[in-house]
């Protein structure tokens, strides 16, 4: 058993509280944005990608890790570009479709008979 | 130094991370954090590429261009209701780029072993060798990987319908599949002890045991579960990007991995548990068929008497009603009809018609399906109300109007004990004066029971595409006829 | 900068969010056992002390040591004991002092005007 | 291997304490929380008792029996009401352990380098010399300890009267505090950088910087601000972990200091936002005189005419009364009332009457303090109410019994923008049918301003030791007069 497993030990158990806990705060209304978000972020995967096409050990090696940085970024790239475009339409306030008491009514449900 | 200024930025970025994901806890804050996790990614890659292992930039350069164009074409391409289909597949790029990187990794490191046993390079060129750590973390990453690479794909199949939805099954299926796996831990734990002495088949093996069983283990699975598979598979890809961390001694691989996968486990919990399902009858179950009305009800039989009511008979009921709910489904994702059902609402609510939504935890195909999809109709999301929020305000309402909703209305969840969906929380929207109901013929839902609502006496059944149901709707409410 | 700062930089940040997350969490009800748990945990220097104690380095050491841990274990030993005093003292029924009619009508703000 | 099994143990301990915290969120929890914690802490232990570097046992033994020992006594024997006294005291000794530990390593180290220096041992048995790191931390621990020793003494002292309440405060006092602060930094630096070069007098010196500032910083804040000092050196002294933890390579450490000072800074932040203060005005505002009374209000000048009622004025009116609202304040602590608070609220409510609880954030010197305290007299929590769901009540409430309290049922907070309490949240005590208040002196509280409610014409004041006269009205109520 060696210290770097220990070392990751540690940082994996702390890491997954965090997750847990921050996950967990996130409404239903932001599943789908959480989902395509961490999506973006698991991209991360880009960094062991780089040292693989960039480490000119031979052409197998820089052909695996163009790939695998290709795949990677689209997924960081495309990640945080819908996730963002998703949260752009997420508005509080009434489209102008709507007149605004309407709005007031539908603030919270209104406990009418 | 530079190597711990490096693992400092990368500090940094994990932490933006995880403010990138405290920001998803309010709508308002959500773009703000999306900033962070950008900012976090840019430091990151910037870091890595100060490293000294780097020397060649441009397979990089080539790569990060490919991807950034792909990415970015699909993103702009792609409809909110394709929503399911894009993630599996960003699921199926990161299992393949995880698995590759592992992949790359071992060859690379048995190559320097190969040169060093014959005196091609010294051992103080080579390094130190693999450790068995290094070689368990690749083993699991590139299975993993590979495992999720090629599930995700498969699930993206099924949402597409290139592959039947249906659940595939044979006998023996499972005990295969656990054989396989037990395969590929065996190959791994032999490598492991005996690092590079172990032939290197094994790992190439071990790598398709992993591909293989992506396929086998989702064929099994309807298509309507591929949400929960999906969010699964999103857990087993932060298990990997984890490995990969362990692997390349890099915490931050560690700290997303793990934000990663407790999403995904949380998500899919979420949703088996709203659907009261377990995991294993997710996994194992053979449940749900995917497209809509595949599986005939067994109380079908002979069909049943029900009130099928024109357009005008719905818009004469909503003229009356002062109180609407909109239930939404699947059927509005399926027919895109949000649009259709915002115009609607306004309409009546420019005739003082007091209109609010429910949403259903599982309605759709996806967490926060028809949030996305009434958002991008730009609904405001206060409108929006959950189970616990609007299920006692059915009573009062005069009119119910359920847009391609099935099982989230079904009230024999409630009642009849053999139901498969019976104990999933629904809405009561039989307990409303009237009950308009969307959809386009009397077939079941994802469940495939048959639903005791739509034979009700104070149930409406207005059969059709929503979208078009929903427009000939409007126009009669606004009076114009159309 | 050694890989021990750096490391060390990791498990604090993430154990700092860990804490945050955590301690925002308990409510103003349990505020002041929650004074006296974390001071209990801080007894967790014991880890420290008892090394210098046992040490044998020489006597100032084994004395410094000594006092430490004896500090440190009054924190533990005494912190632990009385938040679990205080959260004993917390119940929720009715004291059969009280009529379990007030029970019901305490269970919520009544809006009797 | 030994050592990695040790760092497993810890991080199992870690990881229990985590847990331990959480528990903490709900009552219920708790008490398991605690028992995790407790666990915990034992796995701790042991695991560092098979450490390599113990040798001997006997020194251990009798400071864990010592410490147990006193702990329990200290336990078992201090009343509830002397919470802030307790953990202020606490805090000196985590400060002193954490400041000794440092100190004895430091010796170690620098005995070492010297019998290196006159070759009494080789390099092999020193073992590597101080780090840079080392030294850093080592610094910043002692010097941590040590104030957090001090000024912990000195916060216990003021709390309980050794030491005036009153902020003792002289010209050029916060210069020198920053002085003698900056001072110690400057001796730090220069050590980590010549590290066993520099003279030793210099770490002793900055050991007793930290000693003489917790004293000096602690002199200027007023007795009443004490439970804000006490959580931000519970702050300090979770730092102070974290640095031992930097110097001695202990994970757990760091872990533990990290949960200790973010409840340490979450508290006190709270604290001076409830009472609507900044940490500077706290820290360097000289404010508050602890004594409640010590400072006579601008507007006091003569007597001014109050209400001045008697047992069975009160009692009358609570008979009268279908809804009572109790507001306990840091009075009900000082005279120890919280029984006879709860045996009034049972004999009103055997009258039919329906009584509840409203606790102020700041009620008392401490957070929660009032619910401990009601707690303890076993009064349910369900029946205590926080501001903002319980102020609306009042208006619509018979009778207030205002308990000692003050400061947080001053109207002038709302009104008067001159007041020093303006802005801090209230209880609209003034606005029920009627209010009484039980305090021994129309004298000031915390704040040291004048209440304007006390002259209302809706409140009668019943002056006396809320104890007594709660004893008395309990007689009244259940009427055998007495
Ligand atoms: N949300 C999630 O995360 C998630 C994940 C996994 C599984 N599920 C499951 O999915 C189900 C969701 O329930 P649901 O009520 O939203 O959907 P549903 O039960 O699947 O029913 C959808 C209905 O929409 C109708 N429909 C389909 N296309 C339509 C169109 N173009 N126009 C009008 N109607 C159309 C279908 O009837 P016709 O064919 O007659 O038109 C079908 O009955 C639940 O059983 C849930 O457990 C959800
Ligand atoms: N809770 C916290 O965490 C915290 C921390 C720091 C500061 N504070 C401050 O402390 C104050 C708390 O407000 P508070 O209303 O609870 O207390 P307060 O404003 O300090 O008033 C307490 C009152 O109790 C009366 N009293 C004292 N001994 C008594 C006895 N034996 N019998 C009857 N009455 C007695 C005193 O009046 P007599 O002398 O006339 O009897 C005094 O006016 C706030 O200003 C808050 O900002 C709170």
């Amino acid at each position: 058993m060696s210290d770097d497993l220990v070392f990751g030990l540690y940082i994996f158990a702390l890491a997954t509280f965090v997750g847990y806990q921050v996950i967990s705060r996130v409404p239903p209304l932001l599943h789908t944005p959480l989902m395509s978000g961490t999506n973006a972020i698991s991209g991360i995967s880009l960094v062991g990608s780089l040292v693989a096409a960039g480490g000119k050990h031979d052409l197998t090696s820089s052909i695996l890790g163009f790939v695998a940085v290709t795949a990677a970024s689209i997924n960081v790239v495309g990640g945080f570009m819908i996730t963002d475009r998703m949260l752009r339409m997420f508005n509080k306030k009434k489209s102008p479709a709507l007149p605004p008491a309407a709005a007031a009514g539908a603030k919270r449900p209104v406990k009418t008979a | 130094m530079r190597e711990q200024f490096i693992s400092l930025a990368y500090l940094v970025a994990s932490i933006l991370f995880i403010m990138c994901l405290r920001g998803l806890s309010s709508p308002e804050q959500g773009r703000r954090g999306i900033f962070l996790g950008e900012l976090g990614m840019l430091i990151a890659v910037v870091a890595t590429l100060f490293k000294a292992e780097i020397i060649t930039f441009e397979w990089i350069i080539a790569g990060l261009l490919l991807g950034s164009l792909i990415g970015t074409a699909i993103s702009l391409r792609i409809p909110m209701t394709q929503m399911p289909e894009r993630i599996a597949l960003s699921h199926a790029f990161g299992g393949l780029a995880t698995s590759l990187v592992g992949v790359a990794e071992y060859h690379r490191v048995r190559d320097i072993a190969a040169q060093l046993a014959t005196d091609a390079i010294t051992v103080a060129q080579a390094g130190h060798g693999m450790t068995r750590l290094e070689m368990g973390s690749l083993g699991f990453e590139v299975f993993l990987g590979s495992l999720t690479f090629t599930g995700s794909l498969m699930a993206f199949g099924k949402l597409q319908g290139f592959i039947t939805g249906a659940p595939v099954t044979w006998k023996g299926q499972n005990l295969m599949n656990f054989g396989a796996f037990g395969g590929a831990i065996v190959l791994l734990v032999y490598q492991v002890i005996f690092l590079a002495d172990a032939p290197q088949w094994m790992f190439f093996t071990m790598c398709g045991t992993g591909f293989s069983l992506g396929v086998l283990a989702v064929l099994p699975i309807g298509g309507a579960d591929m949400p929960v598979v999906i969010s699964l598979l999103n857990s087993y890809a932060g298990l990997a990007a984890c490995a990969t961390g362990f692997a390349l001694r890099s915490n931050i691989l560690i700290i997303s991995g793990a934000l990663d996968g407790s999403s995904g486990l949380l998500l899919s919990l979420l949703m088996s548990k709203a659907m009261n399902r377990s995991f294993a009858n997710v996994l194992f179950g053979a449940f749900g068929t995917g497209d809509s009305g595949g599986v005939t009800a067994p109380g079908a039989g002979p069909a049943r008497a029900f009130n099928d009511a024109t357009i005008e008979d719905a818009a004469a009921v909503l003229a009356a009603s002062q109180t609407v709910i909109i239930v939404p489904g699947y059927g509005m994702a399926v027919s895109q009809a949000q649009h259709a059902v915002r115009d609607l609402a306004a309409a009546l609510e420019k005739n003082g018609t007091e209109v609010k939504y429910a949403i259903h935890p599982v309605a759709g195909r996806m967490p926060g399906h028809m949030n996305v999809l009434l958002a991008e109709a730009n609904v405001p999301y206060d409108a929006l109300f959950d189970l616990d929020m609007i299920n006692d305000d059915f009573a009062r309402t005069d009119a119910v109007i359920v847009v391609g909703a099935n099982d989230v209305v079904n009230p024999g969840a409630k009642t009849d004990t053999k139901s498969p969906i019976y104990g999933m929380p629904v809405f009561n929207v039989e307990q409303a004066r009237s009950v308009i109901v969307l959809k386009r013929s009397m077939n079941t839902g994802f469940a495939g029971v048959e639903n005791e609502l739509f034979f009700l006496p104070n149930t409406m059944m207005v059969l059709g595409d929503a979208k078009k149901t929903l427009i000939s709707l409007f126009g009669a409410v606004k009076g114009d006829g159309h």
